[in-house]
């Protein structure tokens, strides 16, 4: 019935949406594995990163990439003040928990303040299009945000491996009160990685922007999947992140098109249930 | 007849072989020192012992009875029971409620026996203090305090004395003294060479995972193949 | 002796609290006092029993959402396909979640590496797992406007309420239990460090296990009288990710790990929700967002030791 | 385990430790009772207190005398964009009858927040209306609305708090068929006149004061499907030979969705597969790729408010774009975002700014006074519509009730709705059927370049207004 075409069209498309949730899930699995800090107020602020780059599109007529040049710098002090208060009170991770969802209320609300509850829909142009090789076509906006996402974890895998921030992060990401002995300044590597997660949610809010209409209320859709992603790959690991979301996202392709989309989801998750019992550490790539 | 028995036992992680063949006897009421330089395979073989990994063959038995592969639980209640290099004990739990999980259940509390080991780790007048706080020293005694709670026939120390300041190493050495008096059988991992020779009726030397000499430590100090495990720091 | 003076003012104070509770819709309060309540008890229910696990053995969990949803699906599907007695299709609920959580157990608690992490993940996975089951066979939702049940059952004034009420009492009751028993100091000692609680001898498997399936079989009997509460029961509600959120800021913000903790937070989060919802209500929100932040800056360790502290110091200074 | 941190070092604390946390373990307990009562009093209370303030702006005249109401329930958007907000109370001013309180809660917040502000706004406008026109039994009428947080739990305490705290007059629905499912039960309770705008499970609807806003027919599951293919056939003079159903778990949209088929065959029209997905998906390339395979001539959708325009885009990416795509309650705005791509979506309508509706003064009154505040209110799609009028028409219902029945007492009102005609602005309801629902009054409409009008049937359809069938952006076969 599903014909040898629909099958490779679904692993395209599976990959490149997958490559999306990995994009939405880096900020989270930075913070999570690497500060401690489960961070919910990541969804409303990529729902914001997604008005800046409505407004950018609609007000100013620019196009919606233009938005990045303000979002990330100032997403990414964001992220440095919001570390600087988790440092300052020294917040653990029970209390981070509640703290970002308290931020996650006033953010939300401040954007139905701001925008109305309404649905907003950026006018996207050829990214909300795509290309054809044969009769499989490639969706524009999602190859970008997949190789974005790529280019991420590339630049990550670079720092790990060549930089001293790297070499500090994973010797964190092992073990705190070990690192800190080494002499490793946890809380200025904080700001830095809390900084870095800030700018990873606003590229991933912008293409919010991009591919879907939104509210407000947009960013809670993508928890689960999120959360799924973040500690399926690994809690830290960027490259993790990245390649569960790709599972995930395939594996919901397939469903969709070998069974039915409704079941898609829980073919997806029980497969990450599998990958989990087989390989308990996750997929930690570092 | 000793009481646990250690027999031809190998594991090996990835192809590096931590513990090749090792047989090792502790006899009853005896205090037997397991030494060897890093990385020798000393806390791989406890762990073996302790439940914490299965060897990939031979077999151990505990007063001739076969425990290889049983979970640690399992070993402890059967009357193993081990401390850790670094210490474990109940950061948020005060040192009494620490005691406590040695346990079977609230029933068998006993006062006397609880202020005994308190008065032997000389810690009653820390009794409801939450053991995070204490000094690094004083949670290795209250470990070893909550081994004996349990009363066990066999108390393995993984390096007691490790990173602890030198008045705790003479408690500490106290304390396995009173032990010895009151006729427990302990393996013991040590460094400290000094604590060795004071307290270990029998060592056994490990390298590179296997068994190079057993013996009174005199005996030991004098072979050659332990002197060159120790490339010169052994001065006895 | 002061254990024993202390175990009976317990008592004693669980009864009176429960007296009271049970007598207020008969001396005459609103009937939005009694509904408000009753959505009270059931948040308190959701808040210790995600405390019972996660709270005392730390292993976080984020599947309250599945057992809820699958509680008052279980009595929903019974009482309307099967149309069982409302009655017993509660004990069912709780049954199928305690299988749930027992099945899940199985799987993670056995695998030693990354234990919270794997825990966290797959609570996350049943919930989705549970939820997606649920809407490709009932997506539409069950009504159960006419609550098949025997025939005194409905003619019961508040008959909700004191469901909610007793459950309410009986998972408080149990959490201080587990919290003074042995088992809560295994669960304790599995929080802290969970290898040497198996060198010490706990079998934390079963421990863990037993917290688990008490936590989940509480939350089952919540989703049926919720069921049975609000007699519409949809997907898309009952499987709202704020019961598996909820319960963990209640907990945290009353005081995580003590047993009276998470009934302090359920109550104030419960309150201050019923007083955002008047009026500007995004405006409200946004202060309630401020004011969480603020608790938890000034209450580290959440309300419940604020008012330890406070008690202690009116002690000291009565003892001056 | 904070409880025990702070414990300092020192014999026998454990003891008195114990016993302080067991005082306070039993106060707290108590504490819960009362915490709570007091907290849900005050809540009551305060907002009862709410009820009384009042805005400039709604100032009217009933009976000759100056009245002041209804500053209750401003938005947040409107005290933005009107911030001359002066509060007195109405009991202050002299002589005034009390004023009619209707209770109901609409999400502000949360998922369902989206359609809820455009309720919110066009009942401001509705009981604007209903005061300038003299109240109700020459009483000013006002909202009390409180915020459900698109939170079904909140549902039953809020109407419980309405009805036996605030003590309001009327009350009618919240927004949302499970929202307006969960508050009936209380409703029936305490024998109110339960009206609402917008639920879409007719034959659930028992209570025998319910009564829908929005006429769907008790069969609407094959009406509205059969009137869709008369559309094809007759405006459109063509039908498809094939077609594929796609619908959300939505509890409305699925009862809809499983209506179709069987009407499809009595058309003549294969069915091709049914496709269902789960409320709140995002991504519609499977979906779009699953009908690329099958290339169905015609496309239903039975989904809600993003879900078509998701799938528009999709099918557009997807390089296939079906003849005809009919879908049942899309967000407008969000289609029109897409610019032409959303051009020639068939939807259902029960009101669109045009001709014939717009001949009716009441509509004109609604239409104008709607996007005016819509467009204050800063909604991206600002134009009177299904939602909106569904909404407005609630009111209208319960207006011309209460004054046919001259009685605020739900029995009566009731037994009037039974058995009387309601005009509202889009035609002649009666609530004489099965479940107090009269025939259906549902139309088809189509997004034509860059507006939504209603097609079919001719004496509702916009002027010269035909169905286009086929799309002209049709691809892929």
């Amino acid at each position: 019935m599903v014909s040898v075409t629909g099958v490779i069209q679904s692993l395209l498309t599976g990959t490149l949406v997958g490559g999306f949730y990995g994009l939405f899930a880096l900020g989270l699995t930075m913070s999570w594995g690497v500060l401690d800090i489960i961070n919910m107020s990541y969804f409303p602020f990529a729902v914001l990163s997604a008005y800046v780059a409505y407004v950018t599109v609609t007000s100013l007529g620019l196009d919606p990439f233009i938005s990045l040049i303000f979002s990330i710098p100032s997403f990414f002090i964001m992220g440095i003040l919001m570390q600087l208060f988790f440092n300052k009170f020294k917040i653990d991770i029970f209390r981070s928990l509640i703290i970002s969802f308290a931020l996650f209320v006033v953010v939300e609300n401040t954007l139905t303040y701001v925008w109305t509850a309404d649905v907003r829909r950026a006018p996207v142009g050829f990214l909300g299009s795509s290309f054809f090789i044969d009769s499989i076509y490639v969706p524009v906006g999602e190859l970008i945000a997949f190789l974005i996402g790529v280019m991420i974890v590339l630049a990550n895998v670079a720092i790990l491996k060549k930089t001293r921030l790297g070499l500090a992060l994973r010797a964190v990401a092992e073990n705190r009160e070990a690192a800190s002995m080494w002499g490793v300044n946890y809380s200025r590597m904080a700001l830095m990685v809390s900084g870095l997660s800030m700018s990873y949610v606003a590229i991933a809010g912008l293409f919010l922007a991009i591919f879907f209409p939104f509210t407000p209320s947009h960013g809670s859709l993508f928890i689960g999947r999120v959360f799924a992603v973040t500690i399926l790959g690994g809690l830290g690991s960027v490259t993790g992140a990245f390649i569960a979301g790709i599972i995930l996202g395939v594996a919901e392709a397939m469903a969709a098109i070998l069974l039915a989309p409704s079941w898609s989801p829980l073919v997806a998750f029980l497969l990450l249930l599998i990958i989990l019992v087989v390989k308990p550490s996750g997929l930690t790539w570092r | 007849m000793s009481l646990l028995r250690v027999m031809n036992v190998t594991k090996s992680f990835g192809g590096l072989k931590a513990v090749n063949n090792v047989s090792i006897e502790v006899p009853q009421n005896l205090v037997l020192g397991l030494i060897g330089p890093n990385g020798s395979g000393k806390t791989t073989l406890v762990n073996i012992i302790a439940g914490f990994y299965r060897p990939d063959s031979g077999e151990i038995l505990f007063k001739g009875e076969r425990i290889t592969g049983l979970k640690p639980y399992h070993i402890a209640n059967k009357g193993i029971v081990r401390t850790f290099q670094l210490t474990r004990v109940f950061k948020q739990l005060t040192v009494l409620q620490n005691l406590m999980t040695a346990l079977n259940s609230h029933k068998d509390f006993n006062q006397q026996q609880v202020s005994e080991i308190l008065t032997m780790l000389d810690l009653q007048h820390k009794k409801h203090v939450i053991a995070g706080n204490l000094s690094y020293g004083e949670q290795k005694l209250l470990e070893i305090g909550r081994a004996l709670m349990k009363n066990p026939d066999l108390l393995i120390l993984d390096e007691p004395t490790s990173g602890i300041s030198p008045t705790i190493i003479g408690r500490l050495t106290r304390l396995v003294k009173d032990l010895k008096m009151l006729d427990k059988t302990i393996l013991i991992i040590e460094h400290n060479l000094n604590v060795i020779s004071t307290i270990c009726d029998r060592v056994v030397v490990l390298n590179y995972g296997e068994k190079i000499a057993e013996g009174t430590f005199e005996e030991i100090s004098q072979d050659q193949r332990v002197i060159s495990a120790y490339i010169g720091g052994f001065t006895p | 002796m002061t254990y024993l003076w202390q175990k009976i003012t317990m008592v004693m104070a669980l009864s009176a609290s429960f007296a009271i509770l049970f007598a207020l819709p008969y001396l005459g309060i609103s009937a939005f006092m009694v509904s408000f309540l009753l959505s009270v008890f059931i948040w308190v229910t959701l808040a210790v029993s995600w405390n019972i696990l996660s709270g005392y053995t730390g292993y976080f969990s984020f599947g309250h959402t599945a057992f809820f949803g699958s509680g008052a699906f279980a009595s929903a599907v019974a009482d309307f396909y099967f149309s069982i007695d409302y009655l017993l299709t509660i004990p069912i609920a709780g049954v199928v979640t305690t299988g749930m959580a027992a099945g899940l157990g199985l799987v993670t608690f056995r695998l030693r590496r990354l234990r919270g992490q794997l825990f966290a993940l797959t609570t996350v996975v049943l919930t989705s797992v549970s939820s997606i089951v649920v809407i490709n066979n009932w997506g539409s939702g069950i009504v159960m406007y006419s609550v098949k049940a025997f025939w005194p059952f409905l003619n019961i004034p508040h008959v909700f309420y004191t469901l909610a009420l007793l459950l309410c009492f009986a998972s408080i009751g149990i959490s201080m239990a587990i919290y003074r028993s042995r088992l809560g100091l295994n669960l304790f000692a599995i929080r802290d460090d969970e290898e040497a609680a198996e060198a010490i001898g706990i079998n934390t498997f079963n421990n863990k296990m037993l917290a688990f399936c008490i936590s989940s079989l509480l939350v089952g009997i919540a989703g049926a009288i919720f069921a049975g509460w609000i007699k519409y029961v949809w997907p898309e509600t009952v499987f709202s990710i704020n019961y598996s959120l909820f319960p963990i800021l209640m907990s945290i913000m009353g005081g995580v790990g003590t047993w009276v903790g998470p009934i302090i937070g359920a109550a104030i989060l419960t309150t201050i929700f019923q007083i955002v919802a008047g009026g500007e209500a995004v405006l409200n929100n946004i202060i309630l967002g401020s004011l969480l932040v603020a608790v938890m800056i000034f209450l580290p360790h959440g309300v419940y030791n604020l008012v330890l502290s406070g008690y202690r110091r009116i002690r000291r200074s009565a003892r001056l | 385990m904070p409880e025990k941190n702070n414990e300092g070092a020192g014999g026998r604390k454990i003891s008195r430790r114990k016993a302080i946390s067991s005082t306070v373990a039993a106060g707290a307990i108590v504490g819960v009772g009362v915490v709570a009562g007091l907290g849900g009093y005050f809540a009551g209370s305060s907002s009862g207190g709410r009820v009384q303030t009042i805005t400039q702006r709604e100032m009217v005249t009933v009976g000759g005398q100056t009245v002041t109401v209804g500053g209750q329930t401003v938005t947040v958007t409107n005290t933005v964009t009107q911030p001359t907000t002066v509060t007195a109370t109405v009991t202050g001013v002299a002589g005034t009858p009390k004023p009619v309180v209707i209770g109901y809660t609409l999400p502000k917040t949360g998922g369902f927040a989206a359609n809820g502000i455009i309720h919110d706004i066009a009942d401001e406008v509705a009981v604007r209306r209903i005061n300038e026109t003299g109240g109700l039994l020459g009483r000013p009428v006002q909202r009390l609305v409180y915020d459900d947080r698109s939170d079904i739990s909140q549902i039953p305490p809020l109407y419980e708090r309405l009805i036996t705290q605030d003590r309001v007059d009327l009350i009618v629905g919240p927004y949302a068929t499970p929202f307006i499912a969960a508050a009936m039960p209380v409703a029936e309770k305490y024998r109110k006149v339960y009206i609402f705008d917008s639920y879409t499970l007719p034959k659930q609807a028992r209570y025998e004061f319910a009564f829908s806003s929005w006429a769907t027919g008790y069969n609407t599951d094959v009406e509205w499907p059969t009137l869709l293919f008369e559309a094809l056939q007759n405006s459109a003079g063509k039908l498809p030979k094939s077609l594929v159903v796609v619908h959300s778990t939505h509890p409305g949209a699925a009862f809809i969705a499983g209506g179709v088929p069987a009407v499809a065959q009595r058309f003549g029209i294969q069915v091709l597969d049914v496709i269902r997905y789960e409320l709140g998906t995002t991504d519609f390339l499977p979906i779009a790729t699953r009908l690329k395979e099958l290339k169905p001539e015609f496309l239903v959708q039975c989904g809600l408010v993003l879900d078509e325009s998701n799938m528009r885009q999709a099918l557009d990416k997807a390089g296939f774009i079906p003849y005809g795509h009919s879908s049942l309650w899309p967000a407008v705005g969000a289609l029109l975002g897409l610019g032409p791509l959303g051009d020639g979506l068939i939807s259902q309508s029960v009101f669109e700014a045009h001709i014939p509706f717009t001949q009716d003064a009441e509509a004109r009154y609604f239409v104008e006074n709607y996007q005016k505040r819509a467009r204050e209110a800063g909604l991206a799609y600002w134009k009177a519509d299904t939602q909106s009028g569904t909404s407005y028409a609630m009111f209208q219902i319960l207006r011309e009730a209460v004054r046919g029945s001259g009685s605020l007492n739900d029995e009566d009102i009731g037994r009037w709705l039974k058995k009387n005609k309601v005009d509202t602005i889009f035609g002649e309801l009666t609530f004489d059927g099965p479940n107090n629902y009269g025939p259906m009054k549902t139309w088809i409409a189509q997004i034509q370049n860059g507006e939504q009008v209603v097609v079919w049937p001719p004496d509702y359809a916009k002027p010269r207004a035909k169905l286009q069938y086929p799309s002209p952006l049709a691809k892929g076969y």
